[in-house]
């Protein structure tokens, strides 16, 4: 199965990347843009058949690895 | 690192091997700078799983000794045993320049031989130097003593408080983004970093941090 | 897979880029026609990059021996005594093209490769520097690419953990669609442990170590092939990306193995990856090799031979091993987390024969494939005569001028650059970018310091380019001998258009001519380089305009003390003088392009022997302990070199310069080459010996205070200067 | 509206990231996992009330600026 993991920085923290897209888009005249967040996703092969069980170990690497729960959110999505 | 460890101690610091996981007899763990596991993911989040970790958390949590720098901040906070993380630099390039740091305190094995408030200059260079904590964190650091350092003048990585190094509870983790130990020489520009490895050894080689 | 296996014939080997006549050699050698893999293998062989066809002939004449050099042009890198039984090992190469298509990849992978020349001799990399050309700041697209090249050079280094302390760069307009990015690599290695690529030994083992192969850059033929596939080129990225972390445990696992005995000859794969690696380690050995790709670490699956055999996938070696030590070596790269692969043997066959899945995919004879590679004497025009510049007026007083000169795009601080590389990582650097006319790094262990600085001005070489040639040899000597080091020898870069074009192949060989010329007199020979033709860029109707020539020299020198290195900076409470002979060139001077926008004149003369002279005696006074700090004379002539002392020494000067015949701007910014600032606490005795010496020398004034003085009584500050100074970089930028 | 840019390597470019984490995940005990691809993700808050719009200028944010295309793809999703 193929999941992919989501991860953001938690609201309130600043986000430097973030605010550089931001200010390059106004620059380039999007001016209609708002905030932007950015944040990484990792896709991963899961040698597993069942999409609880992807899911379920996906949320574990999150926790463990892939997210720094002190300043970071994700989210784990099975996508097939 | 190395060599301002052996300058100022006159011993050979033992070299650790990442999937190590004893420690043997130490004073003090260094974690040093360095772009472990390339930095792909997070600045220090691989390394700090790394199996020598497991026996340097049980070291601190004895008491044990422990300074990370630079890349050894980032494990130290990635790896939870210091407060807070390191997100990009505000201006999202590498800084590799001088800036001045300013002592907090004076009373740890660290800074003893400086007196607080003294400013020193230290070279930096880091991409993810920028310290970050909600406000709960910093409060509580603030007020129970745990910075370290502070950038004095310009902060130039947009770090929280002009944070660049903080303690741990015990005050005996400590870790910071610039570089003390490469100004150990005036031949490399000066001797400002001096006091941070004069003071350690001090302390362990007799004995005064008992 | 073998839609790509096109019938090769005479219209393939065209697309391939091989002419009419090197497919009829081909097809000689051969004694048949060729397989698609074979055809792959002789065309990058044979390409420019690997032959060197045009430039041989040339490259031949340059002076490549000194009593101090161990290995000249030939391997991997050169090689320099710097005594106590230690050698520099030292080269610089391009990544002109690749920088151009993805500015990141392409300036990172350039310092990766670089590293690999280096370290493959053995030598650990002890400092990077990088040699930058970039479009009128003016361009749209020069900002994305400065910011690129800028990040790649940073990224790379600064991960590998090896110290950038140097560099140069310049902007201007034959660049916009072709920038320049040398970089140089210097490493330092034990006398009786250097490694060379000569293979030896048959039935000896063939490893490959490193990362796995993808289909990475390959050669830029295949894009014909491509027609074959719909979605072939998105399969073939020919931008390839690096992975510095790898490249660290590769430094780290193969220093490791050099410690033992294992290791009979090792080469890195660079351009042409596993083939030219492996013809020209067989070649140089005279020995066969027998390659079984099936054993080829691969990252994507179906790769065919030919794939695997031109792939330039990054962070990959190949080595030729001791049997006997070939499990201890694999323990190694355990170790460090690396792929190792025995993937053949060497042979008594003199024939390289490629296998891949139970077929033989190439089967060709070492030696006609080298002796037979086709070499050019092309066709040279001689240079157009430059008009005389006649006498030019000063529209806007001394005052204006120094400060548009010290903020032009060519003079400005490069602080914004170099603040983006770890210049100290390692803490062996001793004079850091900005603070000396070379870097210098300390060797571990002992005393002695390497200096280490990348020359070139390429608008004297487009006017004059045997002058140009060498008056970029001479500067990057006058670089070395003003930090107090004594110059043993260069690497190169050479930089220039369309080789098949009379007058861009006169260029080359009149450039070469003038460093062979400079290269002789000083002492200073070449011991490695590197050639990158073909850099133009296509203008807006469709006509191609050169790049300026630009023979990049990257000159190394060794101080036997490295505490007694000097800077720039000026000292307060002390005196400056001039050395060597001020006559106000203004032909091709910065003053002139930037103040009347004319490029035009002679560049100014260069007089070999006097630089001799004077670089010598600058360097016995500064070893002797009489000099503060120093810096040569070169872009922007006297004034702005005064102007860069004190702004790096936060020290102004009284200027009290008697009238000289020269008109004012001439002598402040002409360019008059063979000059030297010195900083000295006694004025008299440095003079007195400079006039034994047979060197013109004057004092320019006393250093106090924080601005210029002029003559005139203006004063202009330091703080007015560093406006200017810091502007340029910013203000193109961080927009 | 709020737009969503993922943004990752295309295929056969070399991953050294995801390679990476593959590696640290493999070290941790998650011994199912396959391939790792490691890519970033932008989200945007644009001014714009008309989701096909929104669409389309996220991905000429994409074209000009979020992708550097000679060596990345990249999708775009309306999130809200
Ligand atoms: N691309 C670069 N990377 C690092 N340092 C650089 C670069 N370009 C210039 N520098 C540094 O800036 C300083 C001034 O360079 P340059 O004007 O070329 O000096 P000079 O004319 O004396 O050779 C030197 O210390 C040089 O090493
Ligand atoms: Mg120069």
């Amino acid at each position: 199965m193929k999941v992919r993991v989501t991860v953001m920085l938690k609201d309130g923290v600043l986000d430097p990347p973030g605010k550089a897209i931001g200010h390059a888009l106004h620059t380039l005249g999007f001016a209609n843009v708002g905030e932007v967040r950015a944040g990484r996703v990792i896709e991963l092969e899961l040698d597993e058949t069942d999409a609880a069980r992807a899911r379920a170990q996906a949320d574990e690497m999150g926790r463990q690895l892939l997210a720094n729960l002190v300043i970071e959110s994700f989210e784990t999505e099975v996508l097939a | 690192m190395a060599i301002a460890l052996r300058n100022a101690s006159g011993r050979e610091p033992v070299m650790l091997w990442h999937r190590q996981d004893t420690l043997p007899e130490l004073d003090l763990v260094v974690l040093p700078g360095g772009f472990s596991h390339g930095d792909y993911l997070r600045s220090g989040a691989m390394a700090a799983h790394a199996p020598i970790m497991g026996p340097v958390r049980d070291f601190a949590a004895r008491g044990g000794y422990v300074l990370g720098v630079c890349n050894g901040f980032q494990i130290l906070t990635e790896a939870q045993l210091l407060p807070g993380a390191l997100l990009r630099n505000a201006g999202m390039r590498f800084l590799s320049q001088d800036c001045r740091l300013r002592v907090e305190r004076n009373d740890t094995v660290f800074t003893r031989n400086w007196q607080a408030g003294d400013v020193f200059r230290a070279p930096m260079a880091h991409g993810d130097g920028n310290y970050a904590a909600d406000a709960d964190t910093l409060d509580r650091i603030e007020g129970e003593g745990q910075v370290a350092f502070r950038y004095e003048g310009e902060n130039h990585n947009g770090s929280a408080r002009a944070i660049a190094g903080v303690f741990s509870a015990n005050l005996r983790v400590c870790g910071l983004m610039p570089h003390p130990e490469d100004l150990v020489d005036p031949l490399m520009g000066g001797t400002d970093g001096k006091p941070l490895f004069d003071g350690l050894v001090e302390s362990f080689v007799q004995g005064a941090a008992q | 897979m073998s839609t790509q296996h096109r019938t090769v014939d005479q219209a393939l080997a065209r697309e391939f880029g091989l002419t009419a006549d090197e497919y009829g050699t081909l097809l000689t050698i051969m004694g048949r026609t060729p397989s698609f893999t074979e055809l792959g293998i002789f065309s990058v062989m044979w390409s420019e990059h690997c032959s060197y066809k045009s430039s041989r002939v040339w490259l031949k004449t340059l002076p490549t021996t000194a009593p101090w050099v161990i290995h000249g042009p030939g391997e991997n890198a050169g090689v320099v005594d710097i005594g106590q039984g230690l050698a520099a090992i030292f080269k610089m190469e391009s990544h002109n093209h690749p920088s151009f298509i993805e500015p990141y990849q392409g300036a990172a992978t350039g310092v990766g490769g670089i590293l690999r020349d280096v370290f493959t001799m053995g030598a650990r990399p002890v400092a990077n520097l990088n040699a930058l050309r970039f479009g009128s700041p003016e361009n749209p697209n020069t900002r994305r690419i400065v910011d690129g090249v800028v990040r790649g050079v940073g990224g790379y280094g600064n991960c590998v953990g090896v110290p950038t302390v140097g560099g140069e760069i310049n902007f201007h307009s034959s660049y916009d669609g072709n920038p320049l990015v040398n970089a140089m690599t210097v490493g330092v290695a034990r006398q009786d442990r250097i490694f060379l690529s000569a293979a030896a030994g048959v039935g000896n083992p063939v490893v490959y170590v490193g990362s796995k192969t993808g289909r990475d850059g390959i050669h830029g033929a295949t894009m014909a092939s491509a027609e074959f596939d719909e979605d072939a080129q998105a399969k073939r990225p020919t931008v390839q990306v690096g992975d510095p972390f790898v490249e660290k445990l590769l430094i780290e696992a193969c220093l490791e193995l050099m410690a033992t005995d294992a290791i009979v000859a090792i080469q890195d794969m660079g351009a042409a990856g596993l083939t030219s690696s492996s013809v020209e380690m067989a070649g140089k050995g005279g020995v066969g090799i027998d390659l079984d790709l099936d054993s080829v670490p691969q990252r994507e699956r179906g790769m065919t031979a030919y794939e695997m055999m031109l792939s330039e996938s990054q962070e990959r070696m190949l080595i030729v091993i001791r049997p006997d030590r070939t499990e201890q070596a694999r323990a190694i790269f355990d170790k460090w987390e690396l792929d190792f692969a025995v993937i053949g043997h060497l042979t008594d066959t003199g024939r390289i024969v490629v296998r891949h899945q139970g077929r033989v995919e190439a089967d060709i004879p070492l030696a006609p494939l080298a002796d037979e590679a086709p070499l050019y004497r092309r066709p040279t025009a001689p240079r157009p005569a430059l008009a005389p510049l006649g006498p030019v007026h000063d529209p806007v007083g001394i005052e204006q001028a120094l400060v548009t000169l010290i903020g032009c795009p060519d003079v400005a601080s490069r602080a914004w650059v170099w603040n983006q590389y770890d210049s100290t990582v390692g803490g062996l650097t001793v004079r850091r970018p900005g603070a000396a006319d070379a870097a210098v790094v300390k060797v571990e262990n002992t005393e002695l310091g390497l200096a280490l600085t990348t020359d070139c001005t390429p608008r004297y070489v487009a006017a004059d380019a045997r002058l140009g040639g060498a008056q970029a040899v001479v500067e990057a000597w006058r670089n070395l001998t003003a930090v107090g080091a004594r110059p043993l020898a260069i690497t190169d870069n050479l930089n220039f258009g369309n080789p098949e074009k009379p007058d861009v192949m006169g260029q080359f060989a009149d450039a070469i001519t003038g460093m062979g010329e400079a290269c002789r007199a000083l002492d200073f020979p070449v011991v490695s380089g590197n050639v990158s033709l073909y850099n133009e860029t296509r203008a807006p109707d469709g006509s191609t305009v050169s790049i300026l020539p630009t023979p990049a020299i990257g000159g190394l020198g060794v101080l036997e003390n490295a505490a007694q290195a000097i800077g720039i900076g000026l000292r307060p409470d002390q005196f400056l003088v001039l050395l060597g002979k001020t006559e106000g060139a203004l032909g091709q001077s910065l003053w002139l392009r930037e103040i009347h926008g004319r490029e035009e004149g002679a560049p100014p003369p260069l007089d070999l022997a006097a630089e001799r002279r004077n670089g010598d005696f600058v360097r016995a006074e500064i070893l002797g302990g009489s000099v503060s700090a120093c810096h040569d004379l070169s872009d922007g002539g006297l004034l702005v070199g005064i102007a860069e002392m004190a702004m790096a020494g936060g020290v102004g000067i009284r200027l009290d310069v008697p009238q000289s015949g020269i008109s004012p701007h001439a002598y402040w910014f002409g360019e008059d080459q063979g000059r030297y600032l010195l900083c000295v606490p006694d004025p008299d005795g440095v003079i007195e010996r400079a006039r034994r010496a047979g060197i013109e020398a004057r004092l320019l004034g006393e250093t106090g205070g924080d601005g210029l003085t002029l003559p005139s009584g203006a004063t202009i500050s330091l703080a007015r200067l560093r406006t200017a100074h810091h502007a340029f970089f910013p203000a193109l930028m961080d927009r």
